[in-house]
């Protein structure tokens, strides 16, 4: 590349900064003298880093983007560590204190910034226990992904890619603001996007554009949703509502008001007009998640993503559908939910038992855990539509724990397709004796997504099996058999891949007669963190659940006992 | 003095003539005279509506519209010259490199 | 109620194993094939022994402490949950909490789990380290080993039903492992899977069972909440009733029982005897400790209302015992005589549970104590003469492997070749090793009689209890007559094949080449075996210590005076003041003492080669059994080709029918699922996506590029505009 | 303010367009300079002239003309944004014996500023797309017509900008018409300015003879108008809308067709996707952005100010069902037709038409007016109109911005196969993420420009389907307007349109370049120049657009709606 592109270039990626800054903080020096730990550190970093890595290397020729990606990563990996370290240092109140214990739509941390005037939209961040157990998870998960897809092709463009995605999805989870959570909730699909595009498999393009197209057509009619309740609400004065349209975006406003109108006998809106909402907003956090039977995208899109891609995708993306549910439809339209109740459970127990059943069909190991992950979701509308506390603190500890387990078993099927390079369950046999760390990591992740106690997913799965049974009675059979079924699909998975084969194991034809090489130094320390933390968070839950039911309580306080059902 | 609505009609007619003319004919030049043919309705209908009124803006505007059918046949005679040069005809329906 | 004391160390038991788990796994990554970690650490064996030894020691001082009174530690909370009355708007917040919980049942348990895999450990240290195929690899085998023994005594330990599951689920998990240790090879592979799969079914029917339980109680699962009598008269026992029926299928998946009885024979075929003992002799225990440990809901509900629940655990247990016993007759692999025998006496358990709970609930506290007493104390009996019998068929198993490796060798040079058809573990290549492996063979003698019931040795006891007590229900309760007459014909059967089983391996002359080179040779084999002989043979002294009463006299003791005990131990069996149980007993006796055991010589009877002599102990039977042998000349080829000795051998086709089950229609469904999946669903959503293609091609096919077109279809649009406009106004 | 023609006061408000108009003058006498002398007859002495004869060498360079078109918009245009930034200019007014003929105010120095912009962008794009080669050494026969028509170019360029303006300012409807007619005439010319090609001349050709049809058609309404109500004044006929005979609808149906033609509604839009893929691609970018803007002023001027009925009477306006059947028509249409589009041209073009579609379906929701539960109906016009101006604007951020990059193409051969975009971010990332970003933008991806605008307009459309309901508290989705079904038609429109505007990413990104394609893309100073402008503003209007919505509100307002 000549040189006056890099000029077009430095002068570019000046004016993003810039603008960036200036578009997101205009008014960072009147408020208050608090530090905001979230624009910046989790958010703002990430993604302002990443694109500035991104423009840097874009430029660069073939040959040098070989040697400059060491150091990219490196600095990625470094970049990504903060975010981390920020989130971890929070919740052991390590810099600040800061008190979790909030009562229904209250906040930690919460910083409030206008941005554009006009409509009312603020940058308003701040965090609850239903969200910062999400960031925590994607800062987490970022390094580990990084580190574990180490070896990745063309890391100079991949990692930071990787970076910006975290961001993205910390921004969802942390905004305050529908505006702004709209556009981080979009922002996500970009880097996605060229995950599958340019890392994926052979029908990458198909995947890459189902994946976009799929969750955008959602999430366009959950954004009418979201403009028709705005104009629905009051107007008011002040520096979050619009100059122009007198109405806000703020979501805490929203859920004040919401409160406010529940309260008694009354219901926000009328009747009819909560239940089409609570419909449009659902759906696109459904196709998120995703239900039965919208979920047709997620397939495509893992057995097609690289690994990291998968990873992400898996443990975070997906609960951002579960997520985007729990904090605006339920909470704002509680006489929805009654209504829905029963709808929500049966595509959740759709999901769960089709996704289970569908899963012991398939062929293709990446494929069969991407149904597991529909099955999985299910689970969590099944926590939800119990409307209980306990249920709702199982759907998030379920959002979290197979957040830890599900890139596991991504970075599993990953180490395939990188060594073997085929995912097809019956092309090999005791791979085990070739691989045995492998086999040791799939034996481990298998289990743990099978619902194996002392391990993440178990207490989830139990405790939305408790909340289930008052409300719903004997079809907690169904459940229960999935369980089974679940184990089943594993298990001859696990049987017809790293098991049998004789001595000498029967390596896939797709390696040529190669000996088979058994997973890097860099994905074993991937995976054994997350191996550490899947039993850390299985013995002892409470870390993540205490301040998971703290938040139910204070949700069914505030939006149940005052919605008057 | 004729009553306007005579004039009127006469431009309507003049103008669904033109129309009439103006995709039912597949010689440019035809076309373009179709589209000459509508304006004059238009020029037509502008001066008995001033006289309707009562009105000098009518027969200003009329004027104008002269100007620009005049302008529009020179651009469009050009135009039509250039096609020839590339296409070799001036029919309209021989001219269908660009579609779907 | 906690209280400090060696209790708060109690919860190293489980936690010591579980924590060398991972070291031994790494340790032995590390270090594979190195020299000290071969020879001194025995891959792990020894880091395993130490912490079993430690645990042992620690459960030693535990039972001693807590003999006579429950204790209960707290040790975290695990998670809390909170409720909502959609009602009244109230949030109750429920702490689940961790903790241990000892009492009688524990301390039972607690022993027996303890000790036996202190014992296998030091089993495996000889039968494992010696064999080359485990080489590098034994140090997996000793992390999953500790692991088992983790779940297992926490399981004990867990001072609620939730924690008691997540334990049993974790042996289920080692058990996978166990199994499928070999995993090279396909049936070791199939049957690992099999094991969980046809648990796991059991185990969703606990799981739902739990959180029914769970729901009943308020949010609780410890014992010393569901325990308390008020708590348990506060619920309604209908739903009770279900809900410990759906834990009793939890049970009857993980104690092999009917139906879900069919990974247990499969679990043989997991090559190692280890991993089989363990199978057989502590895991299948967890499913009597779950039932036993549902006495105090029988005994605290109302009166009558769980009974149906007994009488089917009581029938599950009577049908099981005959059928296994049944199938134990054709087997000829050693392992799976004895895993079907396993199965028949945890049967045996199961209906003296019953029948225990049964009497609970009818309010015979007297008669519900003695029959729980004798279920437990054939739980011990079977586990100790259970674990003596695999570690001696192991014994066996593997000096015939070292013996046929000496004469392969001898004959040729494939000494490495594993690839012959030789059957180590068959009965048909056995026959006359009495003399040749004299520890074992007596082990094997004393375990045998100890199942069969043979007077005054080990099971005899408990086991005419269980009898006793099934009949004692079905005096009151006609229906209970099905598992009281099964037990009875039972006791008979299992004389049968127990006898079998040690005839045909220890009597009779060599019937192959590699018979005849077998002899004993590792240390580290004998030792567990001659402890356990020794258990077995001393079972008699805990019945003197009314080991029968355990349950209802616990904190009594009438240990007191040991002659006594004994005398009316006997007294109480042999010369019941009740006539009817007296008769039982001869019959009983009758039926295991000589029936059983005289088709068995008749058949399978005959004596050494020449010059070979068994120990003088055995010597007799051996010396009998070639005397009954010569004389009947039994001839049993009609039955053997029936066509019921036929589906005997095909385990009266509960295997095939289940694999058809599950391969024609849930996988089979499982796969139109799949293609539906895609053709359909995601065809939809493909559907879409050609119809818009579609559509755009026509659209744009209107673009025809002739300008004629354009202004028609201009003119067109004015005249869709008036009518439009005009339609409206 | 009132002036009359040509006073002092007249010439203080338009002096951007006094500007425009001599640089104009200047790119017709500059390149024409030279050393020619006129004798003056009957004598020898020879008056030097200037004009002619063998040329200057300076003033001759065939760069001038460029260069002169784009130093003149942009002054102009710096004029005009900084006279209007702050938000107090004045209203002034101009008329003529009593006629108001001009009025300068928010809203016409919106679209102004916006046109010249556009046809600012679409001339520094043309500095490289069609470039002025000195005179040294040999030419080929391409860039000796290339030289020839520098002049041409921008007089063309400039004149369409005149007329563009003359329409924003416009009072009467015919004065309107006459500025739409100086614009289209110029246009009809640019489009067919290649005519080399035969694809040139065709295109020039359909649009000129449909835009013809349409004009002609569209002044006829206008003199049905006239003959209704006797003056084409905006105050007039907007005074007596209410009054009028059932010539009225009819004149306002034909006068729709003429502006329904400029900014491509279905189905009137046939010739534009023709003219899009043989113009030149900044033509076709100015077309698409400045020149729709355009028929969107004739659209706001005759729906909004004239059609729309008194503020104190109750209903809706006539033309409400049949603007919002074109509408959804229009936009269903355009995306469809893009969708299996193998010419990225002409997939503009007709992704230009759905953007017709919503900003119709915007303006019909201001013809729901007064429903039921509209109190002051002027707040919620004003918004909706707020919101379609500030859609014409980021358009031509991210509509030209695309175009542009396809000029790009151009330069090293054509565009009109999507295959020529095939792995242009590897060729040169800048570019292809550039386009990809244009291309996110159109589908309406969050935080672009393109997000935002679809969003405002969206917001309009509902805060008018919702009106006061509000107030009630309790709301029930069957009181809503029906207005409401057009944003969610809307959404689902643009929910398809996600996945042409992703091929193109997809293309550009993972797809080998064609043979012939494998070198780097020619540089062209002015116009990446041109296209980073476009970039920067599509990123930064979609982040922070406060001072863009802010204006396009004072624009709105100075229509007086209510």
């Amino acid at each position: 590349m000549d040189i006056k592109n890099k000029e077009f270039m430095l002068i570019g990626g000046l004016l993003v900064v810039v603008a960036g800054l200036m578009a997101f903080f205009p008014s960072l020096s009147d408020s208050d003298t608090a530090v905001d730990w979230i624009s910046i550190p989790l958010v703002g970093f990430p993604i302002i880093v990443s694109c500035i890595l991104l423009a840097f290397a874009s430029q660069e020729s073939r040959a040098r983007k070989k040697i400059i990606a060491v150091p990219i990563r490196l600095f990625t990996l470094c970049a990504s560590l903060i975010p981390l370290a920020i989130s971890t240092a929070l919740f052991f109140d390590w810099l600040i204190l800061v008190d979790w214990d909030l009562m229904y739509n209250e906040f930690a941390l919460e910083k409030e910034y206008v941005w554009i005037e006009s409509i009312g939209v603020s940058w308003h961040v701040g965090m609850d226990g239903l969200s910062f157990p999400m960031v925590w998870l994607t800062s987490f998960l970022v390094p580990v992904t990084i580190i574990t897809t180490w070896n990745e092709k063309d890391g100079a463009t991949y990692h930071p890619l990787l970076l910006m995605m975290g961001g993205a999805l910390i921004g969802v989870f942390v905004s305050l603001d529908l505006f702004l959570f709209y556009v981080f909730w979009e922002l996500t699909l970009i880097p996605m996007f060229f995950l599958i595009l340019k890392w994926g498999g052979k029908d990458r393009r198909y995947a890459a554009q189902k994946f976009f197209i799929y969750t955008f057509c959602a999430s366009v009619i959950m954004l009418l949703g979201l403009i028709t309740l705005y104009f629905l609400q009051p107007e008011g004065s002040g520096s979050q509502y619009g100059s122009v349209t007198g109405r806000t975006f703020d979501m805490t406003v929203l859920f004040s008001n919401a409160t406010a109108y529940n309260m008694g006998d009354n219901v926000f809106l009328g009747e009819d007009m909560q239940n089409i909402l609570f419909a449009m907003l659902m759906l696109g956090f459904l196709v998120k998640l995703p239900a039965v039977p919208f979920h047709t995208w997620l397939p495509d899109a893992h057995v097609q993503a690289p690994t990291g891609g998968s990873m992400l995708l898996a443990g975070v993306m997906l609960k951002m559908g579960a997520y985007g549910m729990l904090r605006l439809p339920i909470a704002i339209f509680p006489d929805a939910v009654v209504f829905y109740q029963d709808i929500i459970m049966a595509i959740g127990l759709i999901s769960l038992v089709w996704g289970a059943v569908v899963c012991l069909g398939q062929t293709n190991l990446k494929r069969m855990v991407a149904y597991s992950s529909v099955s999985h979701m299910g689970v969590i509308l099944l926590g939800i539509a119990s409307m209980q506390p306990i249920g709702y603190a199982a759907a998030l500890f379920m959002m979290f724990a197979h957040g830890i387990i599900s890139p596991m078993l991504f970075a599993v099927c990953g180490a395939f397709k990188h060594h073997y390079h085929s995912m097809e369950i019956g092309s090999m046999r005791g791979m085990a004796k070739w691989s045995p760390y492998l086999a040791v990591y799939m034996m481990f992740a298998w289990m743990a997504s099978l619902g194996l106690p002392l391990l993440a997913g178990f207490v989830a799965e139990l405790m939305v099996l408790i909340a289930y049974w008052p409300e719903y009675g004997w079809w907690i059979l169904l459940p229960g058999f999935v369980l089974a079924i679940t184990a089943a699909y594993y298990l001859w998975s696990m049987q017809r891949t790293i098991f049998e084969g004789g001595d000498e194991g029967q390596p896939p034809e797709s390696l040529n007669g190669e000996t088979p090489p058994d997973i890097t130094l860099s994905e074993n320390i991937g995976m054994i963190i997350l191996a550490i933390f899947t039993v850390i968070f299985g013995i002892f839950p409470f870390i993540a659940l205490g301040m998971m039911d703290q938040w139910t309580v204070a949700f069914f306080e505030g939006v149940f006992n005052s919605g008057g059902i | 003095m004729i009553d306007p609505a005579w004039v009127s009609g006469l431009a309507a007619v003049l103008f669904i003539i033109g129309l009439w003319g103006a995709f039912s004919r597949k010689n440019a030049i035809v076309v373009l005279m179709c589209i000459e043919l509508m304006l004059n309705a238009v020029n037509l209908q502008f001066v008995a509506a001033a006289s309707h009124w009562g009105d000098v803006t009518g027969w200003v505007y009329a004027v104008f519209a002269i100007a620009i059918a005049a302008a529009e046949v020179a651009i469009g005679l050009a135009i039509f010259l250039s096609m020839y040069g590339q296409h070799e005809t001036i029919s309209l329906d021989e001219v269908n490199l660009l579609k779907n | 109620m906690s209280e400090s004391g060696i209790i708060d160390y109690a919860v190293l038991i489980p936690l010591l194993p579980m924590l060398a788990f991972p070291v031994i796994l790494f340790l032995g990554k590390l270090f594979n094939g190195t020299p000290t970690w071969v020879k001194n650490v025995k891959e792990g064996g020894i880091i395993a022994l130490t912490v079993m030894g430690a645990s042992l020691i620690l459960a030693l001082l535990v039972i001693k402490e807590h003999m006579h009174h429950v204790g209960t530690a707290n040790i975290f909370t695990w998670f809390e949950s909170s409720w909502w009355n959609s009602e009244t708007g109230a949030i109750t917040t429920k702490v689940f909490g961790v903790g241990i919980h000892i009492d009688h049942l524990t301390v039972m348990l607690l022993f027996v789990a303890a000790f036996l895999c202190f014992l296998i450990n030091v089993f495996s240290i000889g039968y494992m380290n010696t064999d080359p195929i485990n080489d590098n690899r034994n140090h997996r085998f000793y992390a999953e080993f500790v692991l088992f023994c983790s779940g297992m005594l926490g399981m004990v330990l867990a001072d609620s039903f939730l924690w008691l599951f997540i334990f049993w689920e974790l042996m289920g998990l080692c058990s996978y492992l166990l199994i499928g240790f070999y995993y090279e090879r396909p049936s070791a592979s199939y049957a690992a899977k099999k094991a969980f799969l046809t648990t796991r079914v059991g185990d969703v029917f606990l799981v739902i069972g739990l959180v029914m339980l769970w729901n009943l109680f308020d949010g609780h699962l410890d014992y010393a909440y569901v325990f308390n009598q008020e708590n348990i008269a506060a619920v309604n026992s209908g739903e009770l009733q279900i809900a410990l029926g759906m834990m009793f299928i939890g049970a009857v998946g993980k104690s092999a029982q009917f139906p879900l009885h069919v990974w247990l024979p499969d679990a043989m075929e997991g090559p190692t005897p280890v991993s089989a003992l363990i199978h057989a002799a502590t895991m299948v225990n967890a499913g009597l400790y779950l039932v036993a440990r549902m006495f105090p809901f029988f005994s605290g509900a109302e009166l009558g209302a769980l009974s149906t629940l007994a009488i089917v655990i009581a029938c599950i247990g009577g049908i099981t015992a005959v059928m296994a016993a049944l199938i134990a007759f054709v087997q000829m692999d050693l392992k799976k005589v004895l895993a079907y025998s396993t199965m028949s006496q945890l049967a045996y358990i199961f209906t003296g549970l019953g029948s225990a709970l049964w009497f609970a609930n009818n309010g015979y506290e007297e008669l519900a104590a003695f029959a729980m007493g004798a279920s437990l104390f054939h739980l011990f009996n079977h586990a100790m003469a259970k674990g003596m019998l695999f570690m001696a068929s192991g014994s066996v198993i593997h000096e015939m492997h070292h013996a046929h490796h000496e004469v392969a060798h001898h004959d040729d040079d494939h000494h490495d070749d594993h690839d012959d058809h030789f059957d180590a573990q068959s009965m048909e290549n056995m026959g006359g090793l009495a003399s040749r492996m004299p520890i074992t063979a007596t082990a094997m003698f004393v375990g045998s009689m100890s199942i069969i019931g043979i007077p005054l040795i080990g099971g005899f006891w408990s086991k005419e209890g269980i009898i006793a007590s099934a009949w004692q229900v079905a005096l009151k309760e006609p229906i209970f007559l099905l598992p009281a007459l099964l037990v009875l014909i039972g006791a008979g059967m299992t004389g049968f094949y127990m006898s079998r089983m040690w005839f045909m391996t220890f009597a009779g002359k060599p019937k192959t080449e590699v018979a005849e080179h077998v002899h004993e040779q590792t240390a580290w084999i004998p030792i567990p075996l001659v402890t356990l002989t020794f258990m077995t043979l001393g079972a008699i002294i805990l019945a003197g210590m009314h080991a029968g009463h355990w349950l209802g006299d616990f904190d009594d003791g009438h240990y007191t005076n040991f002659f006594d005990g004994v005398g009316s131990e006997m007294e109480h069996v042999f010369l019941n003041h009740d006539p009817f149980l007296m008769v039982l007993t001869y019959v009983a006796i009758g039926l295991s003492l000589v029936l059983g055991p005289s088709f068995a010589m008749a058949l399978y009877g005959g004596s050494l080669d020449k010059g070979q002599k068994a120990k003088p102990w055995m010597q007799w039977a051996i010396n009998l059994s070639a005397k009954i042998n010569k004389k009947s000349k039994f001839d049993n080829s009609e039955w053997a080709n029936s066509s019921l000795a036929e589906s005997l051998h095909k385990r009266l086709h509960f295997d095939d029918i289940y694999d058809a089950a599950v391969m024609k229609i849930v996988v089979g469904f499982a796969n139109l699922s799949a293609i539906f999946d895609s053709k359909f669903i995601d065809g939809a959503i493909k559907a879409i996506e050609s119809t818009s293609q579609n559509a755009s091609r026509r659209v744009r096919a209107l673009t025809t590029g002739s300008a004629r077109d354009y202004i028609m279809m201009t003119a067109l649009g004015t005249l869709v505009i008036f009518i439009l406009l005009w339609g409206v106004a | 303010m009132n002036t009359e023609v040509f006073s002092i006061d007249f010439w203080k408000a338009f002096a951007p367009e006094t500007i425009l108009i001599v640089g104009l003058i200047l790119i017709f006498i500059i390149p024409n300079l030279g050393n020619s002398k006129f004798r003056i007859p009957l004598t020898k002495i020879q008056v030097p002239w200037f004009l002619g004869g063998r040329r200057f060498k300076a003033t001759g360079s065939p760069a001038i003309p460029g260069m002169l078109a784009t130093a003149t918009l942009f002054t102009a245009v710096g004029m005009m944004i900084i006279e209007t930034i702050n938000g107090n200019m004045d209203t002034t007014t101009v008329t003529s014996g009593g006629i108001v003929i001009l009025q300068v105010d928010n809203f016409s120095r919106f679209f102004e500023i916006l046109f010249l912009v556009a046809v600012l962008l679409a001339s520094m794009a043309s500095l490289d797309r069609i470039p002025a080669n000195t005179f040294e050494g040999k030419k080929s026969l391409e860039e000796m017509y290339d030289n020839r028509r520098q002049a041409d170019f921008y007089i063309l360029m400039l004149t369409t900008a005149i007329g563009m303006c003359v329409v924003a300012l416009a009072q009467d409807m015919f004065v309107l018409f006459v500025g739409l007619e100086l614009a289209s005439l110029a246009t009809y010319v640019l489009v067919g300015f290649h005519k080399e090609s035969k694809s040139g001349a065709e295109s020039g050709v359909k649009y000129f003879i449909v835009g013809s049809v349409a004009s002609g058609i569209g002044l006829y309404g206008l003199s049905l108008l006239y003959l209704e109500f006797g003056s084409l004044q905006l105050s007039t006929l907007a005074a007596n809308w209410g009054d009028a005979s059932a010539l009225g609808p009819i004149a306002l149906g034909l006068v729709l067709v003429g502006f329904g033609f400029k900014i491509s509604a279905a189905p009137f839009h046939f010739a534009a996707p023709d003219a899009y893929s043989g113009a030149n691609s900044p033509v076709a970018g100015v077309l698409a952005t400045a020149s729709k803007a355009m028929g969107m002023i004739g659209l706001i001027r005759v729906l909004l100010v004239v059609a729309l009925p008194e503020a104190d009477s109750d209903g809706s306006a006539i033309w409400l069902y049949t603007l919002a059947t074109l509408s959804v028509i229009t936009m269903t249409w355009g995306n469809i037709a893009a969708l299996g589009s193998t010419n990225p041209k002409r997939m503009l073009a007709y992704s230009s038409v759905a953007h017709a579609g919503y900003m119709m379906a915007a303006l019909t929701a201001v013809g729901a007016w007064k429903w039921g539960n509209v109190e002051a109906p002027g707040d919620y016009a004003e918004a909706i109109v707020a919101a379609v101006l500030f859609h014409l604007f980021v358009l031509v951020a991210f509509k030209l911005g695309a175009f542009l990059v396809l000029g790009l193409l151009e330069m090293e051969g054509g565009a009109s196969r999507l295959s020529a975009l095939s792995g242009l971010a590897r060729r040169d990332p800048l570019i292809g993420t550039a386009m990809f970003i244009f291309m996110l933008a159109l589908a309406g991806v969050p935080p672009l420009a393109g997000f935002m605008s679809k969003f405002l307009v969206i917001a309009g459309i509902v805060s008018t389907s919702v009106g006061d309901l509000w107030m009630n508290g309790t709301v029930s989705f069957s009181e809503l307007h029906w207005v409401w079904w057009l944003a969610l038609a809307m959404f689902i429109n643009s929910a398809i349109s996600v996945f042409y505007y992703l091929r193109i990413g997809v293309i550009m990104f993972l797809d080998v370049p064609e043979e012939g394609r494998r070198k780097p893309l020619p540089y062209g100073a002015s116009i990446r120049m041109a296209i980073w402008i476009c970039l920067v503003a599509t990123i930064i209007l979609g982040l922070s657009g406060d001072t863009l919505i802010d204006m396009c509100y004072r624009a709105a307002e100075s229509l007086n709606l209510a």
